[in-house]
């Protein structure tokens, strides 16, 4: 199942770039796919670090990676303003799906984001499963809770209803469709996991749900050892066309969708 | 390592502030891991002397087996028992998974072959006049696994506090089939977890701390119960 | 009915036999020694009458039913013996929970199990150990809580490997007398290995020789002493004189065996011609500085060749043409002044001269 | 359950035919967790031995401790480790995060509170008389450690498997500390917390069962070793 | 120079005095029984002296120098001792590498190795067994291991804490003779603790009687044998008569002993109204059944209360107004018919008197 089982002694530090990346974009599979074409652009060891955004972060502040590819804009607006990173380059989007059992038993099916949850408040009845790990997906969800007029915190004890996981993204989901309550999901992760999900979507619309990728190459000032050139090289390639439209096509033949809209050229209004 | 030394004082902070959702957590991780190194030990160390002091064909292959389950990762267990108790499982109609319930059940399935094969290893150190003199004396085979499970007491605890420290310090069981729910199935190692997840890493290793402090605490206590 | 009773027991090892056919008979009551050199199989046979293990092939009956029907009825006869092993291991707790373990097992309510404890700690002289670890004990001292936890629960068969064996004179002097008072007050029926054969006799009613996996002789201590039905057993119990011979003539049993350059006057059934064994007890011959006139038909002159000291008795070895040893009392040591080299006259009974046939080989 | 009839033939699959990314990975785990129980028992059985026969003050509570410390999480150990190789950390200059020798370094933390542990209760059933008599025939401390560790030949070869089945079942350090970088340092455990994540549960029980066989052969070859 | 002293040896174990200064010296090449009762500290003293333990207090010398100066000091002690526990264990492997461990702890090639550990099975008698695991022994065949394991090394100082206890007979007699050979040939110092007196009066130069702890009396053993200087010594080597009195009398040593109703004659030095014991040891007491003249000066009409059999012997108990024990053989029990409420007259002579003096409590 592996294109590059034979090329795996492992090489000297300093031809390695290290990479921490958001789940979704590693779980999905694309990395396992650029991985080999830049690697044999640049000659350069490629090493993936997956972890969630809070991680991915926590490892670029502390100088273990040379870039982190991520999707949560504040908490990326503040690691560039604390000097950890050069600059934010998006290279992809897509949109954040609420799924739920298609009974639909709040009755959100169609509805924007936030007047959907404002429902599941208000009606009380229907289960929601929370990421509940600070990950760049609970923080849209936190987004979404404010939009819709409540404070957090009273979300979190609204009672039963509400099931805070602490976990990632595809227990969620199986949580969800166990417990057949609904949840907020990026699209790769639900359409990697759909054949186990006894769930639907039930709202995808709504600029609410935009999930922006961007990459961020640790800053050499603050990081002497970080590997600028060759982080550079990566973004280069990212928002290169061909690799951009690599993205673009990538999973269609497998989930029959799109799973991440092109940045470059087709950037979200 | 400023985090290790921040990671401690939170330990110290959060123990002494008696912290009500890290007490919470606590309190959870000790009933569940105590209430499967309970049940399995009350199976196990009986089964573990049967295998030892019965001869049968083919023994020393189940030992070997035992043993190799020692190897066992939890991934694998919390997957098996995430099947077996999933809606579209065999026991999903008992409504079971991510609850507490099917955590201690995880954790029985980890501990089990450990109980076994170190009770086992307990008893091959107890001369074989001992079980010899009790049942001269007319213990009854139940008797007889009594006295020498007594004789061999310092192994045979150091394999329940093995058992317990094993459960209470797993995560991947509790995570798969706990799920992490908040105030109701997170315990100290996924709670961890999460906080690793989220880049806490002081915050992570303070529950890591108090972890070890109610191993401790456990260790001291089941070490009291042992008779001189 | 005998209470116990073994039938063709055999137990092999490792592809050894390590008992062979045995047989035996013990009654309800009867004090029986079984009496054999180290490795002849003393213990495995006791084992196997304690059901502690099972024998290769054979059969026990105890009270007269086959133990090996059930599990049930192997532990209903097992809680009516006990068994003092002869590697004797206390548990890992006090003198007292130690003599009081089979009576908990048993059962028996606390009043009467800290009242018979109590008893025999007496007996045993341990009382003032009650609390010990028993760990800590002496070897003399743990063979005696061995004792005591064993006949605490007044057992119907007491089995004893080497009772004594780590116990000094006076010690087992005191064990001895209880082993007896048991004996007399509850009628307890003992089957005992013990290399002491002065033990044996004091205590046994009936001894059985083992050696090397069989039991050779069984009957009463005096008679397996004096006449030995074999070879192997002579040698075993002690007749250091066993002189090769015909018989050259029988007159009215008197006979007289040739040994070669001399002749031995006995008493036996034995034709002339037949080829025996002259078995003579040490003890049995007696010394003199001059040929005295006596009853004893057998005088040779004999020449001193060691003297050996043996407690209180005195071991000659002498040459008197063919090798011959006795055993007589230091002081009579001191008053003839016996020493090697010394000439003097060895004297025997008839009477005292034990034929065995020997197995033409 | 069909997932994990799946996840058999599947596990089987693989084995016949060799897959190379499921060798590559197991023959990783095998290597790591090889070498970090072969340091360790080197270590620890010595180490266990002289705190069995050493008398010290304050013995009862260091054996409490290394009791403890069998229930310490692997997350814990993890954190502690990797704060330690980071780059920002008193060791970052090693250069280590993320390779496999610090893969090692942290099963060796994890599994040292537990083989000297269960060395001490090894040894705690041989017969006192065993090592006197070592002793009285002119063993140095050194030669008396190895008979009595030979007489309980069974239950310190358990331990050894024992250590050998916690290394290579953890999950928490080689995550942490490694990386689960493709072709560098993933393992089987790491991958099957990532082929769990990505929801390919049967791969997941594949790769759980391949473990487990790996396991049982390493089992089988070191029970040959154990003198008879 | 002694090659091991002791000084002031105290061992203490939970607030009990196990040994109390203890101060011993064994020449080179000397051999030296310690008895005494089961409990006494006998085997305490031996692991002290073979360095197992550390005392509570005094010094061990070891050819001279003292061995609690280093931990190689020790082991270097160690190694030219060799001791033979009483509770003898075999390591679980073959009768071979059980020998031969000795041997190969001090590195000897291989070679040698064989050929001794071969000529040892050889003389203990277990060659065929060289093969099989030591644990499958019985409990004598262990005892021989044990013995082999220990002298194989040639050590120049030998421990035995009761070796033949376990032992019939037989193979007692040959390992006797191990020992005899060994304290020939190689000049071996031996200290041995026995409860078998008279294996130690066979083997030992010297014996120390070790009671409750302390040595009470060291010398040859015939001296404490008839002179044992207390009335507990009296007592444990088996002095049955002790009997109170006061000398009354004193005629150039020839004393005159008042017991009450009765007057025994001795030989003492102590002065008239001294308080002492009279010991008599119930082998030099003789039965006769009518008054007979003789030179021995005590004579008493006696009445008999028990006999019982001792293997050869029989032991008369009597009432002569005072309690009186005597040993004889059974021919002569036989002979003079002895058996209870038999009226005879019990002899000894002057000379088979001991005299203690008694402590005034
Ligand atoms: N498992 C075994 N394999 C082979 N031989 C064995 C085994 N167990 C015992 N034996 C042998 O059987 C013989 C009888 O052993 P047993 O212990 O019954 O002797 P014993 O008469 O009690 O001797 P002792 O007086 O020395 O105690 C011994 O030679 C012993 O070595
Ligand atoms: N740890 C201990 N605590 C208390 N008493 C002890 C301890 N160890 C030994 N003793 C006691 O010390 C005494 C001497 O023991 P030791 O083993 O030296 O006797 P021994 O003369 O060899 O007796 P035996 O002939 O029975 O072997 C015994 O009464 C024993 O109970
Ligand atoms: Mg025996
Ligand atoms: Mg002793």
């Amino acid at each position: 199942s592996s294109p590059r089982a034979e090329s795996s002694s492992p090489l000297p530090p300093q031809l390695r770039l290290r990479v921490a990346t958001t789940t979704s974009l590693y779980d999905s599979g694309l990395w396992g796919y650029l991985e080999p074409m830049f690697e044999r652009k640049y000659n350069v060891e490629l090493d993936i670090m997956y972890a969630g955004s809070g991680k991915a972060l926590e490892y670029g502040r502390r100088g273990d990676v040379d870039i982190v590819t991520i999707h949560d804009q504040i908490r990326e607006e503040q690691f560039i303003a604390d000097g950890y990173g050069v600059r934010r380059v998006p290279f992809a989007y897509n949109y954040f799906l609420i799924v739920g059992p298609s009974v639909d038993p709040a009755g959100i099916k169609g509805l924007t984001p936030e007047a959907a949850f404002k429902k599941l408040m208000e009606t009380g009845k229907a289960s929601f499963v929370s990421r509940g790990d600070d990950s760049g997906t609970h923080a849209k969800e936190k987004d979404i809770w404010a939009e819709a007029g409540y404070d957090y915190e009273a979300v979190r004890n609204a009672g039963r209803w509400y099931i805070e996981a602490g976990t990632g993204m595809g227990p969620t989901l199986m949580m969800a469709s166990e417990k057949q309550a609904y949840t907020l999901t990026d699209i790769g992760t639900y359409l990697t996991y759909k054949g186990k999900l006894a769930l639907v979507p039930v709202v995808d619309k709504g600029s609410l749900l935009l999930n922006v990728y961007s990459a961020i190459a640790l800053n050499p000032e603050k990081m002497p050892q970080a590997k600028i050139d060759m982080a550079n090289n990566l973004i280069e390639f990212l928002i290169s066309p061909e690799i951009q439209e690599f993205i673009g096509n990538y999973g269609i033949e497998e989930y029959g969708t799109q799973l991440f809209t092109p940045y470059v050229g087709s950037e979200p209004e | 390592m400023t985090e290790i030394w921040h990671g401690l004082t939170k330990a110290i902070g959060l123990i002494i502030s008696l912290d009500p959702e890290v007490t919470e957590i606590a309190g959870r991780s000790l009933m569940i891991s105590l209430t499967s190194t309970l049940l399995t030990s009350l199976i196990c160390l009986p089964l573990g002397s049967l295998i030892h002091f019965k001869q049968f064909p083919g023994k020393r292959l189940v030992i070997s087996l035992i043993q190799t389950f020692f190897g066992i990762p939890t991934v694998a267990i919390g997957l098996f028992v995430f099947i077996l108790f999933s809606r579209a499982g065999p026991l999903g109609g008992l409504n079971l998974l991510f609850t507490p319930a099917v955590m201690v059940l995880g954790q029985m399935i980890l501990i089990t072959p450990l109980l076994l094969g170190l009770t086992i290893a307990a008893l091959s150190g107890v001369d074989k006049v001992i079980p010899d003199t009790a049942r001269s004396l007319g213990a009854s085979g139940f008797q007889m696994t009594i006295i020498v499970l007594r004789e061999a007491r310092f192994a045979v605890m150091a394999t329940v506090i093995m058992g317990f420290g094993r459960a209470i310090s797993e995560v991947g069981i509790a995570l798969i089939v706990g799920g992490n729910i908040r105030g109701f199935t997170r315990v100290i190692t996924t709670a961890i977890s999460l906080e690793t997840a989220k880049g806490d890493l002081e915050l992570s290793l303070a529950l890591g701390i108090i972890l070890i402090f109610i191993a401790l605490i456990v260790n001291i206590l089941l070490n009291r119960l042992q008779p001189r | 009915m005998p209470l116990i009773e073994t039938v063709n027991l055999c137990q092999n090892s490792d592809g050894r036999d390590i008992l062979k056919n045995v047989s035996l008979k013990v009654d309800r009551g009867e004090v029986f020694a079984l009496i054999g050199p180290t490795g002849a199989g003393k213990t495995t046979l006791l084992r196997l009458i304690d059901l502690l293990d099972l024998p290769t092939s054979g059969k026990i009956y105890f009270d007269g039913s086959d133990v090996f029907e059930s599990g049930k009825r192997k532990l209903e006869a097992r809680r009516r013996m006990a068994f003092v092993l002869q590697k004797p291991v206390v548990f890992n707790m006090s003198v007292y929970d130690n003599i009081a373990y089979g009576l908990k097992l048993r059962r028996v309510d606390k009043g009467s199990i800290r009242q018979k404890v109590g008893r025999i700690l007496e007996m045993v002289g341990l009382s003032t150990y009650q609390n010990r670890n028993a760990r800590t004990l002496s070897g003399g001292e743990v063979q005696r809580v061995a004792i005591a936890r064993a006949i605490v629960s007044e057992p119907d068969v007491l089995l004893l490997d080497e009772p004594t064996a780590n116990l000094d004179p006076v010690s087992t002097a005191k064990i001895e007398q209880l082993i007896t008072d048991i004996i007399r007050r509850d009628d307890t029926t003992i089957i005992m290995a013990t290399h002491d054969m002065s033990q044996g006799q004091r205590l046994a009613d009936r001894v059985g020789v083992l050696l090397d996996g069989e039991i050779r002789q069984t009957g009463g201590f005096q008679d397996i002493f004096t006449a030995p039905g074999s070879r192997e057993v002579a040698d075993f119990v002690g007749v250091e004189n066993i002189i090769d011979g015909v018989i050259a003539s029988n007159d009215d049993k008197v006979v007289t065996i040739d040994i070669g350059d001399n002749v031995i006057a006995a008493i036996s059934d034995y034709a002339v011609g037949e080829k025996v064994y002259a078995c003579i007890r040490p003890e049995d011959v007696t010394l003199a500085l001059s040929r005295i006139s006596s009853s004893a038909r057998n005088s040779f002159s004999a020449k001193i060749t060691r003297v050996v000291s043996r407690g209180q008795l005195s071991r000659i070895e002498m040459d008197c043409g063919f090798p011959l040893v006795a055993l007589i009392t230091k002081r009579s040591t001191e008053e003839l002044n016996l020493a090697a080299t010394r000439e003097v006259y060895a004297i025997f009974k008839a009477t005292g001269v034990h034929v065995i046939k020997r197995k033409s080989d």
